[in-house]
C-alpha cells in the first residue's frame, strides 16, 4: 500500500510540473498567479498521500492543513494590489 | 554521502539550489529578484544542513540542525520583509528598484 | 526503490522551479514561483521527516512570504520603476562558472561524509526526559539551545525597528501599511470573517502540541500573523499605530519573559537552565509569550513601515 | 488484496485522473477564465478523491476527521481564489452588477 500511495504522489507531482508550464509561459498575470493555487490543492493531496507512508506517521497531516489554510493568501495579496487604487478588491471595482 | 536515499538525493539537491541561488543573486539587477535568489540560496543551505542531519534513515532527522533550520526560516523572512521596506522606499526616492552600482554606464550608473 | 523515485522526481522538481523563480524573464512568475518553490520544499522536508521544519516552510514560504513580495512587486510596479537589461554574456557565463564551482565544491564535500554519522539524535534523546517535553525539536529550541531561541526572539524586534526606522517624519506615528478596503459583503471579507476563528484554532493547536508532537511557537505564530492580516487585508481590522503604548508591549512581552524566566534561572546556578521538575509549565509559558510577540512582530513586518499621516 | 485496500487504489486513482484532467486544461484551455475553471474545480474534485480513497487507511477515528477538515478548507480557499481571480481579470461590463 505504501508503494501506491508513493505511485499516485509521484504521478500528482508529474501533474503539477506540467501545470507550471502555464505559470512559466502565461500570458496574464492571472495564469502565472494560478500557479500558487495549483500548489496548494495539489501539494496538499501529496502531503495526505504521503501521510501513511511517512516515517513521522500522520503528523504530516498537521502541514497539510497549514497549506490548505494559506493556499489563497497570496492569490488575495494579488488581487488587492492590483485592484484600482492597490488596496482595495475586485468587487468594489466591478 | 552516497546511495540512492532520501537524505542522500535531497542533500545534494541543496548543493544544487545554492548554485542556482548564487547565479541569481549575481545576474539579476532587480532587488525583488535577487531577494528570491538570496532566499534560494538560505533555502539550498538549510536543505542541505537538515539532509545531512538525516544520515541514519531510522533515527529521523536530528533535531539540533531543526531547530536551528526553524530559527533561521523565521530570521529569513525577516531579513526579507527588511529588504522589502528598504526596496519600496528605495524607489519611492529615486524610482529605481535597482542599486546604482548595478547600472550600466549610459544609464547614469558609476 | 518507489522512494528514492519520488525523492528524485521531487528533487529535480524543486531545482526546475528554483531555476524558474532566479532565470526566468516575468518578475511577477518569479515570485509566483518561489512561492510554488516553498510549497514543494515543504513537501520535501516531510519526506525527510523534518515534520516541524515542514510545518515552518509551509506557514513562512506558502504563506507569510507570498504575502509580502506579491504586495512588494505590486507596488513597485505602481511606482513604475526603472528595470535596466541583464548583464552581457561574458560576464553571465563568468557568474554561472562562480555558482557552479562553488554548487561543485559543495557537493564534493558531501561525498566526504561519513555515511552513518549520527550527530546529535542519541544526545537530545538520552537528555529528552529532563526537558520537560516529548518532541526533541522543542526541548532543542526552548530548552537544550535557549539561547539561540532568545536571540532570534531579540533580532525580530531589531528588524522591527529597522523597518519602522524607514518612515518619513511626517508619517511616524501612523499606523503600518496602507488602509485597506473591501467591499463589506463581498466574497473576501466574508472569507476573512469566517476564516479567522478556524485559523486561530489551527495556530493554537500547533503551539500546543509542540511539547508532544511536531509543532511550536514559531510555526503557530506565523499561522496567526497570516491569518490577522487577512482581516487587515479585508478591511475589517486595522493595524494600530506603531507609537501606541499596547503595540510595544506585545512584541516586547514574549522576549522579556524569556529573558525574566532566564535570569530566575541564573540566581538558582545557569541563565536559562530550566529545573527538569518544573521545565513543562515553563516551556509552555514561555511559548505562548513568544507566540504572542512573534505572530504581532511578524505581521509587523510584512506590513512595513508608517506611510500615513497620524490621525 | 484486501476490501481496504482495493478502496484506496479505486479511490486515488480516480483522484490522480481529475489531477491530470485539471493539469491537461490549465495546458490546453484557450483563455484564462477556462483556464481558473479547470484548475479550480478539477482539481479539488481530486482532492476529496483521494481524501476519501485515504480514508481506510488512517489510523484512528480523528485522523479522518482532519482530513475531512482539509478538504473542507481546500474547498474554501479554492472557491474564494476562483471568484476574486475571475473578478479581477474581468472586464468591468460582464460583472452582473457593474
Amino acid at each position: 500500500m505504501t508503494d501506491w500511495l508513493l505511485i499516485i504522489a509521484a504521478l500528482t507531482l508529474v501533474s503539477v510540473a506540467a501545470a507550471l508550464w502555464r505559470v512559466a509561459s502565461g500570458p496574464t498575470t492571472v495564469d502565472r498567479m494560478m500557479g500558487a493555487q495549483l500548489v496548494g490543492t495539489s501539494g496538499v493531496a501529496i502531503l495526505i498521500l504521503l501521510a501513511p507512508t511517512s516515517r513521522s506517521g500522520w503528523a504530516a497531516l498537521d502541514v497539510a492543513v497549514v497549506l490548505a489554510l494559506l493556499a489563497a493568501f497570496a492569490s488575495i495579496a494579488f488581487v488587492k494590489a492590483v485592484s484600482r487604487d492597490g488596496r482595495g478588491d475586485p468587487e468594489e471595482d466591478a | 554521502m552516497t546511495g540512492l536515499e532520501t537524505s542522500t538525493i535531497f542533500a545534494y539537491c541543496g548543493a544544487a539550489l545554492i548554485g542556482i541561488g548564487i547565479y541569481g543573486f549575481l545576474v539579476r539587477r532587480h532587488m525583488i529578484r535577487r531577494l528570491i535568489a538570496f532566499n534560494v540560496i538560505g533555502s539550498g543551505v538549510f536543505l542541505l544542513f537538515g539532509a545531512t542531519g538525516a544520515r541514519q534513515p531510522d533515527l529521523g532527522v536530528d533535531p539540533v540542525p531543526q531547530a536551528l533550520i526553524i530559527t533561521g526560516l523565521v530570521v529569513a523572512l525577516a531579513a526579507t520583509a527588511l529588504v522589502v521596506a528598504l526596496t519600496v522606499r528605495y524607489a519611492h526616492l529615486t524610482k529605481r528598484a535597482t542599486l546604482r552600482e548595478d547600472l550600466p554606464d549610459e544609464q547614469g550608473g558609476s | 526503490m518507489i522512494g528514492p523515485a519520488f525523492d528524485l522526481l521531487l528533487a529535480l522538481i524543486v531545482i526546475a522551479v528554483a531555476l524558474a523563480a532566479t532565470l526566468g524573464r516575468d518578475n511577477f512568475g518569479a515570485v509566483v514561483f518561489f512561492i510554488v518553490y516553498g510549497s514543494l520544499l515543504a513537501v520535501a522536508w516531510t519526506r525527510l521527516g523534518a515534520v516541524d521544519v515542514a510545518l515552518a516552510e509551509a506557514a513562512i514560504g506558502a504563506g507569510l512570504t507570498g504575502l509580502l513580495l506579491v504586495g512588494a512587486l505590486a507596488r513597485l510596479s505602481r511606482l513604475e520603476v526603472f528595470s535596466p537589461k541583464p548583464p552581457g554574456a561574458g560576464a553571465r557565463a563568468l557568474c554561472a562558472l562562480t555558482a557552479a564551482s562553488v554548487a561543485a565544491v559543495v557537493a564534493y564535500a558531501l561525498t566526504g561524509l561519513d555515511p552513518d554519522g549520527g550527530g546529535l539524535t542519541e544526545t537530545v534523546a538520552a537528555d529528552l526526559d529532563r526537558s520537560g517535553v516529548q518532541n526533541p525539536v522543542t526541548a532543542v529550541l526552548l530548552n537544550f539551545r535557549g539561547y539561540d531561541t532568545l536571540l532570534e526572539s531579540i533580532v525580530l524586534l531589531v528588524v522591527l525597528v529597522g523597518v519602522w526606522s524607514l518612515a518619513q517624519d511626517r508619517h511616524w506615528g501612523g499606523a503600518p501599511g496602507l488602509a485597506q478596503h473591501a467591499r463589506p459583503d463581498g466574497v473576501l471579507a466574508t472569507f476573512a470573517r469566517a476564516l479567522p476563528p478556524i485559523g486561530l484554532l489551527i495556530g493554537v493547536y500547533v503551539v500546543w502540541v509542540g511539547t508532544s508532537e511536531p509543532g511550536g511557537a514559531f510555526q503557530g505564530a506565523t499561522i496567526l500573523a497570516a491569518v490577522w492580516l487577512l482581516a487587515a487585508m479585508a478591511g475589517l481590522t486595522d493595524a494600530p499605530s506603531v507609537t501606541r503604548r499596547s503595540v510595544r508591549v506585545i512584541v516586547i512581552a514574549g522576549p522579556a519573559l524569556f529573558l525574566a524566566i532566564g535570569t530566575v534561572g541564573a540566581l538558582a546556578g545557569t541563565f536559562l537552565a530550566l529545573p527538569p521538575d518544573h521545565a513543562k509549565r515553563l516551556i509552555q509559558v514561555i511559548e505562548a509569550g513568544l507566540t504572542i510577540s512573534i505572530a504581532a512582530t511578524l505581521a509587523l513586518l510584512v506590513l512595513g513601515f508608517p506611510q500615513r499621516a497620524p490621525p | 488484496m484486501s476490501l481496504a485496500a482495493l478502496f484506496t487504489v479505486v479511490f486515488t486513482s480516480a483522484g490522480l485522473f481529475f489531477f491530470i484532467a485539471g493539469a491537461v486544461g490549465m495546458i490546453r484551455f484557450p483563455d484564462m477564465h477556462s483556464r481558473l475553471h479547470a484548475l479550480t474545480k478539477a482539481d479539488n474534485l481530486g482532492l476529496g478523491l483521494i481524501v476519501i480513497g485515504v480514508m481506510p487507511q488512517v489510523d484512528r477515528p480523528v485522523t479522518a476527521l482532519k482530513l475531512v477538515f482539509i478538504w473542507a478548507l481546500a474547498l474554501v480557499a479554492s472557491a474564494v481564489t476562483a471568484q476574486l481571480l475571475a473578478r479581477s481579470a474581468a472586464p468591468p461590463d460582464l460583472c452582473e452588477d457593474g
